[in-house]
């Protein structure tokens, strides 16, 4: 028996698909602006963003009015406080676009620092971090998910290695400061958007395992969330 | 060609309030016929002075108590026993063959006619046991005839009771007794009672039982071992062999009235009791 | 089309002899889309339900004013055919009801009732019917079988059929689950989301969460008034009337 | 988890029989005192057939038999030398649908101290009194007590039933056999209101439909299917971390 409820469970995951899509998106043309200076791409994604805030309105509505409507129960109750919280943190990282993008306003303003390496490594990571953690959370995929947690520790020592070199150019030469810090901050900007992928995927592995994994949270609870 | 159903609803209704109307007529006609020809025969003379010239003139107070006491000692001996059995087939018993077997014995019982009844108590109770045309005898054999009304009414009326209540009394820690004592019985009494008065009823209107076994003496009886006369053995009598018309008609009259006092009396106890109980 | 009001309550006084069960209830039931009424018990929303189809006409001592408008026309207006009326607005009782007679003889009683002879078309109907309550390919072989055979919930689906029978546009469904376990009751909860996109239902429930579940309006009744009434989606997120609030939420005496 | 609350109710490979059909396959369950037990599950899951067996209430029904054993208090309940009467006395019940007796709302309350002999009629006030009381319907019939207990509303009849349970002064443990399935939100929060303080006093065993009621009241739930007894635990386990797979889908209304 197909049931409605179901039906709208589908809806919800379709709809974070979407969202998701959108956020990815957000993070290529962000980084685009920033390593290929292309200014052109800026606007949509300022656009995307505002589409991107709606989406998140309405999943919250969908999320609350399956609660309150259906007051689901057990495995559908974790899902749909999954989908919240995934929701809000696609949100955020769609924010963080927004943030490298104005980075890359002020960067264009000055000649590039140097080639880029580090940072577009990041960006591909982080984009692939958002794509496959909806998709382990939409297919409750468990494996996935754990699988882009590792991938968080890589970012993490990416964001190190840049940190190190940018410090070293900007002790070599005062100038380059403005930019260097720009840069940090766009790398800083990707590890974040590491980590609400990574926040994703702790999600995933609550909705389908019941098993709360944040913190190491699992020694002491078993199904708290 | 389809008649409209409004026009099959009008004929509904005419059809139907018809048949009610003509049972209704029938049963008053007998009534008011009756009445109309006995009411005037009676008096206060007439119910309590004995009759005299084998009834052709007097009054029918044998008779009168006769008819009281019969129908009284047989539901005497047939409710305790009728519903002791009805009790035992319902609540203590479950379904199997042996009862099902005893419920189609007592069907049977029901259906037989009246004079086979009165052949078997002239024959056990009067004969065989030398009890002579009596009262007991009469009141045993009407038992008998009576019972099987009696058991299948309770039994049908214990049943009606719902099994939740017996449910909910033996889960307050009732034994089987202490439920059918205050549980059941009282709610089935309403039942019981039909059954009583339907037992009370043939035994009043029996003629051919207590001819046969309670004799037709016109006395009062003074023991058990007399024999009686019931009013309608008296009318019986009286019509057939043409002692007195006018004397039966009256006799008749008597009988329907006391059928319908004591038909009275049960329902408006039994509302009192239900009334009671459901305040 | 659809969003047009099927039946149209308004200022609807009952009386059951001196009691006032219904004071001045409004209500707009839109076609095609479920419309559900809940309350405590004693609140009027059975009451309410019955006067759509005139089923209170059968209580002795029945006092109704104010206007029901089925379609426009006021059902309450004399030279209204009741018979008729009862076949457009049909009715699925608490308890399954089915006749003590076969599968097929139920669902064909209304087709034969209303005079259809031809076998072939009642057979078709009655395959419709039993197709449209998702009761085809479990009884299609048993269709002799009785009735009364049947689980609850399959029971009840054949009230829905038999009814589906005689092609009513409005459905009444008078707590049709109360008697089910969840799971047969989530069957008819289905079906009747299917079935909306043929007909109107009204549904009276004691399960909120089934109004919340299933309708797209609910109507809030307390004490014979019609407190609040709006999309489901509304009462049950954000209620304007605070009587309401604390219904939905479990907050009650 | 059961470790802090002592054990009320064992059932160890409990079966019930009726006939050829096994109603019950082997139930193992430990019930503690001074909490709800909720049991789901759908029709035919047992989970009657099991409440049943706790005060005996099955051994009306013909061809029954079981097999195993059911503790009360360590007790074997089906051992011969058990007294059943005793047994619901200690092990009161509440059914489906209100059962008002016929009687007055008194008569109802006191039925159950009256066969256990209680013959003083200011005794039997107070007991009425404070049964009714605790079921929270005192002051919807105090100045009416002599009315038949047939004219109360479905809830208040539910309500007087819970109080004619309450009255029985031998009373340990309270099964509930649905007892809302027919009442009104009101109602049923009035009857959960009341269970949750009465689990301060008393074993409750709460078989239900409803699985948000097992979910509202129950302190553990146990799901059974088809005879079976699936899963039990914390009631907030059943309903967010349920183990097995069935036990989601029954929570979640995907059964079937």
């Amino acid at each position: 028996m197909e049931r409605h409820f179901d039906e709208n469970l589908q809806a919800l995951k379709y709809h974070l698909m979407k969202m998701s899509a959108m956020a990815e998106v957000m993070i290529a043309d962000a980084i685009k602006a920033v390593v290929e200076r292309n200014e052109a791409v800026i606007p949509g994604v300022y656009q995307r963003e505002e589409q991107v805030n709606h989406m998140q309105v309405e999943i919250d509505e969908t999320c609350l009015k399956l609660i309150a409507l259906h007051q689901p129960a057990a495995g559908d109750l974790r899902f749909i406080l999954g989908a919240a919280k995934a929701n809000a943190e696609l949100e955020r990282l769609a924010d963080e676009s927004i943030n490298i993008v104005q980075r890359a306003q002020s960067l264009l303003k000055e000649p590039p620092l140097k080639p880029f390496e580090i940072i577009p490594e990041m960006a591909m990571i982080a984009r692939g971090m958002v794509r496959d953690s909806l998709h382990a959370f939409v297919n409750r995929n468990v494996d996935l998910a754990r699988e882009v947690l590792l991938r968080d520790d890589r970012l993490d020592d990416l964001k190190e290695d840049i940190a190190q070199e940018l410090t070293e150019y900007m002790t070599r030469d005062s100038a380059s400061v403005a930019r260097a810090l720009n840069l940090l901050l766009v790398s800083r900007y990707l590890e974040r958007i590491g980590d609400h992928a990574t926040n994703i995927s702790e999600v995933t592995i609550f909705v389908v395992e019941g098993r709360d994994v944040r913190h190491h949270a699992d020694q002491k609870s078993e199904f708290r969330i | 060609m389809r008649i409209p159903p409004k026009y099959t609803q009008a004929l509904a209704v005419t059809v139907l309030g018809a048949a009610t109307v003509f049972t209704v007529v029938v049963l008053v006609f007998i009534i008011v016929f009756v009445l109309s020809k006995g009411l005037p025969g009676i008096n206060g003379e007439f119910l309590f002075s004995a009759p005299k010239d084998m009834g052709r003139a007097g009054g029918i107070f044998p008779t009168l108590v006769g008819t009281v006491l019969l129908p009284l000692m047989a539901i005497a001996i047939a409710l305790p026993l009728g519903v002791g059995t009805a009790v035992y087939l319902t609540e203590y018993t479950r379904e199997t063959r042996l009862t099902q077997v005893l419920r189609f014995g007592t069907d049977c019982l029901a259906g037989i006619p009246s004079i086979l009844f009165g052949l078997f108590g002239f024959i056990f109770f009067v004969v065989m046991l030398k009890m002579g045309w009596c009262l007991l005898s009469g009141g045993l054999t009407l038992a008998i005839m009576v019972l099987p009304t009696i058991i299948r009414t309770s039994e049908e009326a214990i049943r009606a009771v719902p099994n939740s209540y017996r449910e909910v009394s033996f889960s307050l820690g009732a034994t089987r007794w202490e439920t059918v004592l205050k549980v059941v019985l009282p709610n089935a009494l309403p039942g019981i009672v039909t059954g009583v008065m339907l037992g009370i009823g043939r035994s009043i209107g029996e003629t051919a039982a207590v001819i046969f076994t309670a004799g037709s003496a016109l006395r009062m009886p003074a023991s058990a071992f007399d024999s009686v006369r019931t009013m309608s053995v008296h009318f019986y009598i009286l019509a057939r062999e043409g002692i007195s018309n006018e004397k039966a008609y009256a006799t008749a009259a008597v009988l329907i009235i006391s059928v319908l006092l004591v038909n009275l009396a049960a329902y408006s106890m039994m509302h009192r009791f239900i009334a009671r109980r459901s305040r | 089309m659809s969003t047009d009001p099927v039946i149209s309550v308004s200022a609807l006084d009952l009386y059951y002899g001196e009691f006032h069960a219904l004071k001045q209830v409004p209500m707009e039931v839109k076609g095609r889309h479920i419309t559900a009424l809940i309350g405590p018990s004693g609140c009027g929303k059975s009451t309410l339900l019955r006067t759509l189809n005139r089923m209170n006409d059968l209580i002795t001592g029945v006092r109704v004013s104010g206007s029901i408008l089925l379609e426009g026309r006021d059902i309450y207006a004399p030279g209204t055919d009741v018979c008729l009326l009862r076949k457009r607005v049909g009715m699925v009782f608490q308890r399954p009801n089915p006749f003590p007679l076969s599968i097929y003889d139920n669902v064909a009683f209304g087709l034969r009732v209303a005079g259809l002879r031809d076998g072939h078309a009642v057979e078709e109907i009655v395959e419709r019917s039993l197709k449209a309550a998702w009761l085809w390919d479990q009884l299609k072989d048993k269709l002799n079988q009785s009735a009364l055979e049947l689980p609850l919930d399959q029971q009840q689906r054949l009230c829905v059929a038999r009814l589906l029978a005689v092609e009513p546009e409005v459905i009444l469904m008078d707590e049709p689950c109360s008697a089910l376990d969840p799971i047969a009751t989530a069957r008819i909860e289905e079906l009747m989301l299917d079935l909306k996109a043929k007909y109107t239902i009204v549904i009276v429930t004691h399960n909120m969460q089934q109004a919340a579940r299933i309708s797209d309006y609910s109507g809030y009744m307390l004490l014979g008034e019609m407190i609040e009434f709006g999309a489901t989606a509304g009462i049950f997120t954000s209620p304007k009337d605070k009587r309401t609030q604390d219904y939905v939420s479990g907050r009650y005496g | 988890m059961n470790a802090e609350w002592a054990i009320k109710i064992a059932a160890h490979d409990f079966r019930v029989f009726h006939g050829q059909e096994e109603s019950l396959r082997g139930i193992t369950l430990n019930i503690p005192a001074n909490r709800i037990l909720g049991v789901i599950g759908p029709s035919g899951s047992g989970k009657t057939t099991f409440l049943r067996a706790l005060n005996r209430l099955n051994d009306l029904a013909p061809a029954t038999h079981i097999d195993g054993q059911v503790l009360l208090d360590g007790q074997d309940i089906y051992h011969p030398s058990f007294n059943v009467v005793t047994l619901r006395k200690r092990v009161g019940m509440l059914f489906a649908l209100p059962v008002a007796l016929p009687m007055s709302i008194f008569e109802n309350v006191v039925y159950g101290p009256r066969l256990s002999g209680v013959r003083n009629r200011k005794r039997l006030e107070e007991i009425v009194e404070t049964s009714l009381k605790a079921a929270f319907l005192w002051d919807e019939v105090k100045d009416r007590l002599t009315m038949s207990g047939l004219r109360l509303s479905g809830g208040q009849q539910q309500r007087l039933c819970l109080a004619r349970v309450l009255a029985m002064e031998e009373l340990e443990v309270i099964l509930l056999d649905e007892p809302c399935s027919g009442l009104d939100p009101i109602s049923t929060a009035k009857i959960e209101e009341a269970l949750t303080i009465l689990k301060a006093k008393y074993t409750i065993i709460l078989v239900t439909n409803n699985t948000k009621q097992a979910a509202r009241v129950a302190d553990e739930t146990a799901f059974f299917l088809m005879g079976d007894m699936v899963e039990h635990g914390p009631t907030e386990k059943i309903f967010t971390v349920p183990d097995d797979q069935r036990t989601n889908d029954y929570v979640t209304g995907r059964f079937g």
